[in-house]
């Protein structure tokens, strides 16, 4: 465990914004992203003017910024009007360095436009939950919450989903590592003094 | 002392006869597990047992001393009396009911007149084992299993019941022998005119005795073992040894009510009087398996017990086969009977009402290896909304058929088929309306 | 005492004690067991009287049937509370008395009458179609009340069905 | 203390509470759900799971990407070559690589003969569930077939890390067609079996028809995938919608089912076994020559940026969500689990139905705890 330890940076201490340029590419210059301006994103913009934030398009993907104030309209819109009626997946990234902390990341599908849209809701308290939308997210927002400790608002019963209740800390964060663990609950639940 | 004597003396026969029936039932139902084995694994391309003895052959001993060295474990807060008492009252009232049962023309232990109705009481009082064993335990499982078994138990003894009615009829009598005398007298098997009956008996019988697909009281997908989860050793062997006597109990049953019992197939066509030496055939073949088997064995040592025993259970059915066939000249002690063979001639009936039993035999386990499982509320749909009603409807339609050949002289299986056919309509309008 | 008496006696004993223990078991699983073995002794009596039909109608109702439901309902009650509760209420004094007059009225009954009323010896193998008696007997001579008292029967099942239904709906 | 197995508390006049798991014989794993009954009706129910977690996600940030890839086989542990096929097409999406074609047909050969297998196993353990016995016997004797494959290309059954980034670990083995041909010709009859056993059993059907009923609308709303989404009627297929590997070169349908309910499911996955044969055959066939591996580099280092991708493993959409920091470690790496999300509809499906289905209902969302726990 330790050798391998000592072989891994801290990736935290580095954190490359996700814009930025590519490092000087030791291979075939890899894919890039760049600014994204089509249809769907005029709308947005349009319909929602700041909330909006930037968009991108990495490795052919689309990637929309959204304020965390107005995501459930923005969510309700994207489902009910373009018809983006599938939550594929939502989770969290955790840039421990910048300032709003967290990236809740929604992943959305629309079956009439065989398409896919990525939403990221930078937030550094708690986030509105899309329960209310999308049927999926009661598990997916638990275990962001359980993960990352991020809170969503308006959640049907906010609580660990994986982990243990009674559990101390969010493992996903970037500053819990990875051999960290609760080891009070440990003592107490498993009778052993450590779960390594 | 000699009061004694008398009053025991008529008592001595039958006394003889219950401890070979009950040896008999024993070793039927200890092979019958390896033969349900056995089947099942080739049914499921496995080998099942192979290691005990030549193909497994003596597994069942194996399996019957390792439960009875077996702890004997009784859960804490467990009725210890009931716990104790309830697997003997199972294995009690299946073999007594044994008893009642014709196995030959020969060869029984009692032919009450109304052996029909004792052997439906005796029957029923195997309830108590599953109940109370299943009460006794202080535990979740068995007691729903113990709930679920009493139910189903209950509820498919009605179509049970009114499906025995039905031979009673044709036959007018309630005695076990009588009813496979009346199928002899009347020439024919009670199944070929009463099939729905027959059918509904069969499907009850599977019901009685918890098999698939109606094992819901042992789901082991639901219930882990249902009412005997909590039984091991000793204990578990006597529910073990009930449950596949009863199998063996109700297969008897419906082979002395509807299959003829100890009748051969067709007794009354003398063309087919070479079935006669059947059981001569099933013995030769038997040793041509064995002997074939330990040639096929390599040959090494470590193979020459199995070989040696191969051989030697070849060399028995050899001899078995040969004193059948002992001529009657050599056996002054049988003496006045007119057979050619009075050996062949005193198994005839026993060998038959076994064949067919194990043909029964058979079915339970194939379905077992084929259907999946109902569901609880289907099981009790199936038996109070299908069973009973084509049950009594087919009762009413018999008695009716019955009446009418007498009064009109109508032919009484042409009258039957007829009554058969008007039930077959109700069932299927039955169906219909389920669907 | 003939071997005939000998089994008459065991088996009335067996029905009075497994009676009496009917009625002082607290826990009432084991009292049901108890009534099973007095209904199993008064069955084998009734075999003794060569009365088979009957004996095997006792089995099969009383035992296979009525057991069965009254133990499924037990077992479906809570234990523990049926455990706690008192087992003979406030009014047993006044029962012991009025059972003990029951006693000697039927004694003095008897003692009085076994002049006058003397049974005869049944012919041995008189009584064997006992079966077939009871059948023509019932729907023969006695066609009539045998039809009542079914119809009775059933008004009485139809009723605790409406009963049972309503509660639950 | 919650006991495991069944503890009853006497809540309302009818109402009981039941455990069942995390050890029962048919929760498939260290599932637990807690089912609120009314006689045996259920009117409420909740899973608890996270018995098998292992942070898997945390893992993957503290490995390097080829480091990782053996990780993901033990996911959904009964079709670790899908799970693999996801893995290595993701990164390579990241590093804007793409494998060779050679690889490309090996791998959909590969993944499909993995989606039989965990098919098979569903089947056979559907079946044990719901009470019949024997074609739990017949399902891992062609699985054996399968897992033989598998095990004579790369020496692994189960956990196999049959692909490296970029293309294919090892070149195909003598007569690995021919083996590939030789199973799928057998198969068709195989699969004729199992529907003789089951499909137009009485039982079988009583059993599943009705059962655990998932309306098109609930089926979306839910995020079911996979089979369980087709099931429902909606013909949504990620090898068809993005195709990957080399699955725009083949025919294929996608069957769906029209109730929704539990035989639906059981009749789209049967269907799905004899599709993927038929791929199967298609790829053998025409197995291009050429490399097996892509110009990757010794050390995977993505540059930064992000990428979601996903394939349509045996139980759903598995796909995976990567961040990369232009390190050789990910930054952040998400597994989006088919199991977890198809199991959020367990609730749905169960209300109103009586304790012997939600057995059935268990096992025709067809979970892998190692996937929903990770």
């Amino acid at each position: 465990m330790d050798e391998q330890k000592k072989e891994e940076p801290k990736p935290a201490e580095t954190p490359a914004p996700a814009a930025a340029a590519p490092k000087p590419p030791a291979k075939p210059a890899g894919p890039a992203p760049a600014p994204l301006d089509n249809e769907l994103v005029r709308r947005l913009r349009a319909r929602f003017g700041a909330a909006v934030g930037e968009a991108t398009l990495d490795r052919k993907q689309a990637i929309v910024v959204i304020g965390r104030e107005r995501l459930l309209d923005v969510c309700r819109y994207l489902k009910d009007e373009e018809k983006f009626d599938f939550l594929t997946d939502l989770t969290a990234v955790d840039w421990l360095t910048r300032s709003p902390r967290f990236h809740v990341i929604l992943n959305l599908y629309s079956f009439s436009r065989n398409e896919r849209l990525r939403l990221k809701v930078p937030v550094d308290g708690p986030c509105p939950s899309v329960t209310s939308v999308w049927g999926t997210a009661d598990w997916l927002e638990r275990e962001c919450f359980d993960m990352f400790g991020v809170v969503f608002e308006g959640h049907p019963g906010l609580k660990r989903i994986l982990l243990p209740d009674e559990w101390k800390g969010h493992p996903l964060r970037k500053d819990y590592d990875i051999l960290k663990q609760d080891t009070d609950w440990v003592r107490e639940n498993l009778g052993i003094e450590s779960g390594q | 002392m000699t009061l004694l004597i008398e009053t025991l003396q008529p008592l001595l026969i039958p006394l003889l006869r219950i401890v070979v029936v009950f040896a008999g039932i024993s070793l039927i139902v200890a092979y019958l597990v390896y033969a349900e084995r056995k089947i099942l694994a080739h049914l499921q391309v496995r080998l099942g047992p192979m290691r005990v003895g030549p193909h497994g052959l003596l597994q069942p001993i194996a399996d019957g001393l390792k439960l009875l060295l077996k702890e004997d474990i009784i859960p804490a807060g467990a009725d210890k009396w009931v716990f104790w008492i309830a697997p003997a009252i199972s294995v009690l009232a299946a073999f007594t009911a044994f008893s009642l049962v014709p196995f030959a023309p020969n060869f029984y232990v009692t032919d009450v007149n109304v052996g029909l109705l004792f052997l439906i009481g005796i029957s029923s009082l195997g309830i108590f084992g599953i109940i109370l064993g299943g009460w006794a335990s202080n535990s979740h499982y068995p007691l729903l299993g113990a709930l679920r078994s009493t139910a189903q138990l209950v509820s498919y003894e009605v179509a049970l019941g009114f499906s025995l009615v039905s031979a009673l009829l044709l036959s007018g009598t309630l005695s076990m022998k009588g009813i496979v005398e009346a199928q002899a007298q009347q020439g024919i098997w009670f199944a070929f005119v009463q099939p729905v009956a027959f059918f509904i008996l069969f499907v009850a019988a599977i019901a009685e005795t918890n098999r698939n697909p109606f094992d819901l009281p042992e789901a082991e997908s639901e219930l882990v073992a249902g009412f005997h989860t909590e039984y091991s050793g000793f204990r578990f062997s006597l529910y073990f040894l009930a449950e596949y006597a009863a199998m063996v109990l109700v297969s008897s049953v419906a082979v002395t009510l509807f299959l003829g019992g100890w009748l051969r197939p067709f007794p009354s066509w003398q063309w087919l009087d070479f079935l006669d030496y059947a059981p001569v055939a099933v013995f030769l073949v038997a040793a041509a398996w064995c002997f074939w088997e330990a040639v096929r064995l390599p040959r090494t040592r470590e193979w020459r017990w199995q070989r040696l025993m191969l051989l030697g259970l070849g060399a028995g059915a050899l001899a078995v086969a040969a004193g059948l066939m002992i001529p009657a000249r050599f056996l002054p002690a049988f003496g006045e009977g007119q057979a050619a063979f009075p050996v062949l001639a005193a198994i005839q009936g026993v060998f038959w009402f076994l064949l067919k039993v194990f043909l029964f035999l058979f079915g339970f386990i194939w379905f077992r290896g084929t259907f999946p499982r109902y569901r609880f509320d289907q099981l009790m749909n199936l038996g109070w909304r299908f069973m009973i009603p084509v049950a009594i409807v087919n009762v009413i339609f018999c008695a009716l058929a019955l009446g009418l050949s007498r009064q009109l002289g109508w032919s009484q299986p042409a009258a039957l088929w007829l009554g058969t056919g008007a039930t077959l309509l109700v069932a299927m309008l039955l169906r219909r309306e389920e669907a | 005492m003939s071997f005939a008496q000998a089994v008459f006696y065991a088996l009335a004993g067996v029905a009075v004690v497994s009676a009496l223990l009917v009625i002082t078991r607290r826990n009432p699983v084991h009292s049901a067991i108890w009534l099973i073995i007095t209904l199993l002794s008064v069955a084998l009596l009734y075999l003794q009287l060569q009365a088979e039909f009957i004996a095997a109608v006792q089995i099969i109702l009383y035992i296979g049937g009525i057991m069965v439901l009254f133990l499924f309902v037990i077992m479906l009650v809570n234990l523990d509370v049926a455990l706690r509760q008192e087992q003979f209420n406030r009014q047993w004094g006044v029962a012991g008395l009025a059972a003990l007059l029951l006693a000697a009225e039927l004694a003095g009954v008897i003692y009085l009458g076994r002049g006058t009323a003397a049974l005869p010896q049944a012919p041995p193998g008189a009584l064997q179609p006992n079966t077939e008696l009871i059948g023509s007997a019932l729907y023969q001579a006695y066609m009539l009340p045998f039809e009542i008292a079914s119809l009775l029967l059933l008004v009485a099942m139809v009723g605790a069905v409406v009963m049972a239904r309503r509660r639950t709906s | 203390m919650d006991q495991p197995n069944v503890t009853t508390t006497v809540l309302g006049a009818d109402e009981i509470i039941l455990n069942m798991g995390p050890q029962h014989p048919s929760t498939h794993g260290v599932l637990r759900v807690k089912l609120k009954l009314d006689g045996e009706k259920v009117i409420g129910s909740e899973c608890i799971i996270g018995y098998l977690h292992r942070g898997v996600e945390k893992i993957g940030e503290n490995r390097t990407y080829p480091q990782f890839a053996p990780y993901v086989d033990r996911t959904d542990y009964v079709a670790a070559v899908s799970n693999g096929l996801g893995y290595c097409e993701a990164v390579e999406k990241l590093l804007g690589a793409e494998a060779p074609p050679r690889a490309r047909w090996v791998r959909t050969i590969l993944t499909e003969l993995q989606r039989i297998a965990s098919h098979l196993l569903w089947l056979g353990t559907h079946a044990l569930d719901i009470g019949a016995i024997t074609p739990v016997f017949y399902t891992f004797r062609e699985r054996e077939e399968i897992l033989k494959i598998f095990e004579k290309y790369c020496g692994a059954r189960l956990t196999t890390h049959a692909f490296r980034i970029g293309g294919l670990q090892y070149e195909t083995y003598d007569g690995f067609e021919e083996e590939v041909k030789a199973f799928c010709r057998d198969f068709e009859k195989k699969v004729v079996e199992y529907e003789e056993l089951l499909t137009e059993n009485r039982i079988w059907v009583q059993r599943t028809r009705n059962v655990g009923v998932l309306t098109p609308q609930d089926a979306i709303d839910m995020g079911a995938t996979g089979p369980v989404l087709r099931g429902s009627g909606i013909r949504w297929d990620i090898r068809k919608a993005f195709p990957y590997a080399a699955y725009d070169q083949f025919q294929f349908d996608i069957p769906i089912g029209e109730r929704g309910d539990t035989y639906d499911r059981y009749l789209v996955r049967m269907e799905e076994m004899r599709q993927s044969r038929r791929i199967i055959l298609q790829a053998v066939e025409s197995i291009p020559e050429g490399p097996i591996l892509a110009r990757v580099g010794k050390v995977i280092k993505p540059p930064p940026g992000e990428v979601y991708h996903s394939i349509e493993a045996p139980k759903g959409e598995l796909g995976y969500y990567i961040v990369s920091d232009g390190t050789t470690q990910p930054y952040r790496l998400r597994i989006r689990p088919p199991s977890f999300i198809n199991l959020e509809a367990f609730d749905k499906m169960v209300r109103g139905h009586l304790v012997a289905d939600v057995v059935a209902i268990i096992g025709t969302l067809d979970i892998v705890l190692g996937e929903v726990d990770r």
